[in-house]
């Protein structure tokens, strides 16, 4: 089946705002607020009172990556410790406690950053190509509102998008 | 009449101009500036292979002085990186928005002094090609470093301060990148469309953003702390008078968020004046900066009083006399002028008039610095000058190689960020937009002149003499 | 292997070192130095350059201080006792301090090498494995005696050109550039004695093994020997002294003990004790 | 560099003072560069690297080619019979000139090889024997406590089969006509081998 790719680009964010509230309240029936992407040049928190909570789970890659640097550092320096032929050492414990303390918290910090980055790289679809209809406007001053649908929805989203005094459409069909 | 801040109208269009402006092919000054920091950095090379071939001796380090300005060095520029980090990772956190604009060029020097202290472990090496034997890597002889060593712990916790701090300067920079790549042809597009990772702005994108930028900034704060308190181990963990003290670390971290507040300044006076980003880097944000930095100044000064009070009054006769070897022996010059240039010089920024006077504060920052760099000479030398053991008291200064490679170490991250500056925005964009769009958007005038006007702004609006620098 | 390890070690680690750590000491070697027999002729500080291929670096790096000796004789002249400003003292002589590596049996040096060049045997010697040393001389600053010594240049060329290099002790190599070096109680001569005896099948005698200080001390003031050994000449002078391992401060009530180790109140429990020096006050 | 018009502000005319200045950089850091690999091309430095080389397999060139292989494993002499020191000694020892001439006095005295022993012998010359296996300065290892540890007080090992004990770090030199190093005898070697047979883990038992 066809898809169409319909965006919109608008001078200022609360045009953009005011479509997407008017997407939410099914202006145009068969379209939800779940199709619609919206492309800023800065952050917009206050969207997702109107695109609903999306979450994201880059704090459990956090959480995860943080558990698994403390649990494996301390576990690698141990190990690494009590297989250490030489062992007497100006009579300190063999897995001493102060430093693996010190060096798997840094572990722990090291794996929470690289988990988080990687978990933020996945989630965000970065290192993909960029959509075909994005405009180079939008990391300038404009807002994209974006919306992927049917056939039968474009013109009406056309005409939402006029009434919202849209600077430009652009529009794209996919396989 | 309040001095000009942020102006909230501001086109958008105008922003993205000003900062790809400043990264637009070098005039001849650049290239100068850059020939000087190579020259600089070509003396240490050349002074580190000398000391290479030969040996230790010719940086005339003898015993007992095994550590003299290399260490200290390193820990100065330790230090210097820290303030990146407060500035971005704090500030973000308790969403202070005046951070915005300053933060990029921030946590470059963050990376770029880390990347300075890394050489001077490795330099201060006697056999520096044997260096990956600190490194926890499996070998099929059974040995592995000492994890005991608090040089060790230095190796983990700088490895991880700079892929930390280098991961957080990138990911801040990856919409700026976006823009970047959007203006930019030819290899710089190549190397942005690399660099942005396909960077579209989707809300999907700045929602995760968000995200990965508040837990980063949570890693980093302790992160920060950790690093410079497990430098000051190098010391504290150490059993030698004037180094074995208990509040050596939070003394050093006090220390490092000084001497980087300092550096910022100076870096921020430099960017404003060369790439004329007045309307960025404005009066106010330098003034909070300042009073961020007479803070911070006074809590080291505390700090500072409070070791010496512990030392006099625990009464242990090995620190009580490198104490008062301290203040009157023969590094006291330095000791007085550090104390001088820590304490004394920063009440210059409780001054509003000298704060908004951007010569004045060019000088004061670079000098608050000096003061800081002998802060870490004042702690590792004098100690190995006078310890336990009368018959090993001696004087050492350091040699020509010494200062050859602590020159060049400036050389070294002046050319970093000389390149960086070029390369990269040093002023974000993307959160200027921000910054102006919810100052325009959700900060009503009165509320305005309850935070971002100073108290007597309205009486002194006829003053036109109070315009800032 | 390692989980063995962890296991096994766990359970004993946090025993003090007064009790030998967590392992047990084949030997504790340990000197005493009777100071009242000590005039300071340096000999066993040549016998320990002649011993342990020490580099003689010249007039000059020595007085900057950069000389490598093991062993230095440390001359004090203002004895507080004496009178500081008193012109006579200085005709009855300085006192000397023959130092050494203490081996502490709680190094100082031990636990801050990042590569674990330094370690404690289990003959209760603080050891320095030099072609393990990457040169970070954190050792020499944590060692509050200061008896750690550093190649600052390569020496061997000019120390030893030929033929003295036929001279060489072939037991101990020769440190290049860049490596810590200390006393390590002729541990050469140690490994010697050690084989000889179980070569004859028995235990390391007292006498069998000599540092070549105190071989070739003429007042016999130095004394080494093995501390575990009850009778050992050492082991002996220890307790007539009432100096023991394990405890950072003698009793200095009795007047007529002389036995001290040099900065005990540090707690780092050095073998090597010494007698106070008896003079007319 | 950008593609905007704003940004891409060609600089207008060069003068011809900032042609020569720019020449006068790039001469800089030419020259600069110049000294660096020169610099970087001297650093290489004598002693500052462990040594390496397995000599895996490598022939070391004797003055005569003395053939292991004849003696050992076809006239099946004991290895200590000519490395005496082997079982006393840290070093095993190369038989002098007059051990060879005990037997070779008489047997096959016309082969060319035992001609220029004779030769060595009628003229009073050392033969100087190339060391095959030398393990660095550093280490100290002794052929005495292995023999012990591993023929005499080994039950079970007849010392007729003591090149078996021989073979664990010089290969099997019966086999070969020069003895070869087929081992590599670095650090890790001796390790693993300590492990298996808990030998000593002590740093100073090797190292000197």
């Amino acid at each position: 089946m066809k898809r169409y790719y319909v965006m919109g680009l608008f001078s200022n964010f609360e045009e953009a705002f005011s479509t997407i509230s008017e997407i939410r309240q099914h202006a145009i029936p068969g379209v939800t607020v779940d199709d619609v992407t919206l492309k800023s040049p800065i952050e917009h928190p206050e969207i997702e009172e109107i695109l609903g909570d999306r979450g994201s789970p880059v704090p459990k890659f956090s959480l995860f990556g943080a558990i698994f640097g403390a649990i494996f550092g301390f576990l690698f320096l141990a190990s690494a410790q009590a297989n250490f032929l030489t062992q007497p050492q100006g009579g300190k414990a063999i897995i001493t406690l102060p430093s693996n303390i010190v060096l798997s918290y840094e572990m722990l910090i090291l794996f929470g950053v690289l988990s988080t980055v990687i978990g933020f790289m996945i989630n965000a679809r970065l290192m993909t190509k960029r959509h075909p209809l994005y405009s180079e406007k939008v990391s300038l001053d404009q807002v994209g509102v974006m919306l992927e649908l049917d056939e039968k929805n474009v013109d009406s989203l056309k005409e939402l998008f006029k009434k919202h005094k849209v600077l430009e459409i652009r529009e794209e069909v996919s396989q | 009449m309040q001095t000009k801040d942020i102006n909230e109208n501001i086109a958008w269009a105008k922003i993205n101009e000003d900062v790809l402006r400043s990264m637009e092919n070098p005039r001849m000054g650049y290239w100068v500036a850059l020939a000087a920091c190579v020259a600089m950095i070509m003396c240490a090379v050349l002074a580190e292979i000398y000391q290479y071939q030969v040996g230790m001796g010719p940086s005339g380090l003898n015993w007992p002085h095994m550590w003299d300005l290399y260490i200290a060095t390193f820990v100065f520029w330790i230090g210097m990186s820290h303030s990146g980090t407060l500035l971005s990772a704090i500030l973000h956190i308790i969403q202070a928005d005046w951070r915005k604009p300053i933060y990029r060029f921030a946590e470059a020097m963050t990376l770029f002094s880390l990347m300075t202290a890394g050489l001077f472990p490795i330099i201060h090496l006697g056999r520096v090609w044997n260096m990956y034997w600190v490194l926890p890597y499996v070998s099929d002889r059974g040995i592995w470093p000492n994890f005991r060593s608090p040089l060790v712990w230095d190796a983990f916790a700088i490895t991880t301060y700079m892929t930390s701090s280098a991961l957080f300067l990138f990911i801040g920079m990856i919409p700026d990148l976006a823009i970047c790549r959007d203006n930019a042809r030819g290899w710089r597009q190549k190397l942005y469309t690399v660099l942005s990772l396909g960077w579209q702005g989707d809300d999907r994108q700045w929602r995760h953003f968000r995200r990965i930028y508040l837990m980063m900034a949570c890693f980093l704060i302790p992160l920060a702390v950790s690093v410079h308190s497990i430098v000051s181990a190098d010391f504290a963990m150490s059993i030698m008078p004037g180094w074995h003290v208990t509040t050596f670390p939070p003394y050093f971290v006090a220390g490092a968020l000084y001497s980087g507040c300092a550096a910022i300044i100076t870096l921020f006076i430099l960017l404003r004046y060369f790439f004329r980003f007045d309307e960025y880097m404005t009066i106010p944000i330098m003034e909070k900066t300042c009073k961020l930095t007479f803070a911070i100044a006074m809590v080291w000064t505390y700090l500072n009083l409070i070791e010496f009070a512990a030392t006099w009054y625990g009464h242990d006769p090995v620190a009580k006399e490198l104490l008062i070897q301290k203040f009157i022996g023969p590094h006291a010059p330095f000791f007085w002028t550090m104390l001088f240039c820590g304490s004394v010089l920063p009440f210059t920024l409780a001054f509003e008039k000298l704060r908004r006077h951007m010569p004045t504060m060019f000088v004061v920052s670079l000098f608050l610095n000096l003061g800081m760099w002998l802060e870490r000479w004042m702690i590792v030398t004098p100690t190995l000058s006078f310890s336990h053991q009368p018959f090993a008291w001696d004087i050492m200064w350091p040699s020509m190689v010494q200062w050859a490679i602590v020159f060049g170490s400036f050389g070294w991250f002046g050319m970093l960020f000389l390149i960086f500056v070029k390369v990269f925005p040093s002023v974000s964009m993307y959160e200027v937009k921000e910054m102006v769009f919810h100052r325009r958007h959700y900060h009503s005038d009165e509320l305005e002149s309850k935070f971002h006007r100073r108290a007597g702004d309205r009486q002194s609006d006829a003053d036109p003499s109070r315009e800032g620098a | 292997m390692s989980l063995k390890n962890i296991l096994e070690n766990w359970s004993h680690y946090r025993r003090a070192h007064e009790e030998g750590g967590h392992h047990e000491y084949e030997h504790m070697w340990g000197m005493a130095i009777d100071l009242n027999k000590c005039t300071g002729c340096n000999a066993c500080s040549v016998a320990c350059y002649a011993e342990n291929n020490l580099p003689t670096v010249g007039k000059d790096r020595m007085r900057k201080g950069q000389g490598l000796h093991w062993l230095r004789m440390e001359r004090y002249w203002d004895e507080p006792d004496l009178g500081g400003d008193d012109k006579e003292y200085q005709e009855r002589g300085g006192s000397f301090l023959p130092m050494m590596c203490q081996h502490c049996n709680a190094a100082t040096c031990e636990p801050v090498c990042p590569v674990a060049a330094t370690y404690h045997t289990p003959d209760g010697l603080n050891a320095q494995v030099y072609n393990r040393c990457i040169g970070s001389r954190y050792c020499s600053n944590n060692c509050p005696y200061r008896l750690r010594y550093f190649n600052f240049y390569s020496y061997y060329e000019e120390s030893w050109p030929e033929p003295l290099n036929m001279q060489l002790n072939p037991d101990l190599s020769v440190r290049d550039k860049g490596v810590m070096e200390k006393c390590t109680f002729c541990i050469q001569r140690i490994r010697t004695g050690k084989d000889a005896a179980q070569r004859e099948g028995r235990e390391v005698k007292d006498g069998d093994v000599v540092t070549a200080c105190a071989q070739t001390c003429p007042t016999e003031a130095i004394v080494f020997g093995d501390l575990l050994d009850k009778d050992a000449q050492v082991t002996k002078l220890w307790k007539a002294q009432e100096v023991e391992l394990g405890r950072a401060k003698q009793d200095k009530s009795d007047g007529e003990l002389r036995g001290y180790r040099v900065l005990e109140g540090l707690n780092t429990d050095p073998c090597v004790m010494y007698m106070d020096r008896v003079r007319e006050a | 560099m950008f593609v905007s018009n704003k940004f891409l502000s060609k600089r207008r005319g060069k003068g011809v003072g900032q042609g020569k200045v720019s020449q006068c950089l790039a001469m800089f850091f030419s020259v600069l560069a110049s000294v660096f690999i020169v610099a970087a091309a001297q650093a290489e430095v004598p002693n500052a690297k462990p040594p390496t080389g397995t000599h895996s397999g490598e022939d070391v060139p004797q003055p005569i080619e003395f053939p292991h292989d004849i003696h050992a494993d076809i006239n099946g002499i004991n290895c200590m019979y000519c490395h005496t020191y082997a079982r006393r000694s840290k070093v095993a020892g190369i038989p002098p000139t007059s051990k060879c001439m005990g037997c070779h006095s008489i047997i096959a005295t016309d082969k060319p090889r035992i001609k220029k022993l004779t030769e060595y012998w009628e003229n009073n010359e050392t033969i100087l024997w190339n060391k095959v296996h030398d393990v660095p300065d550093f280490v100290h290892f002794t052929h005495e406590k292995h023999l012990q540890r591993f023929v005499f007080k080994n039950e079970g090992m007849d010392v007729a089969n003591v090149s078996e004990v021989c073979a664990f770090c010089h290969g099997d030199v019966k086999k070969m006509t020069v003895a070869k190093k087929v081992k590599p005898l670095n650090m890790g070697f001796c390790v693993r081998c300590h492990e298996a047979n808990d030998g000593p883990s002590d740093c100073w038992k090797c190292h000197k």
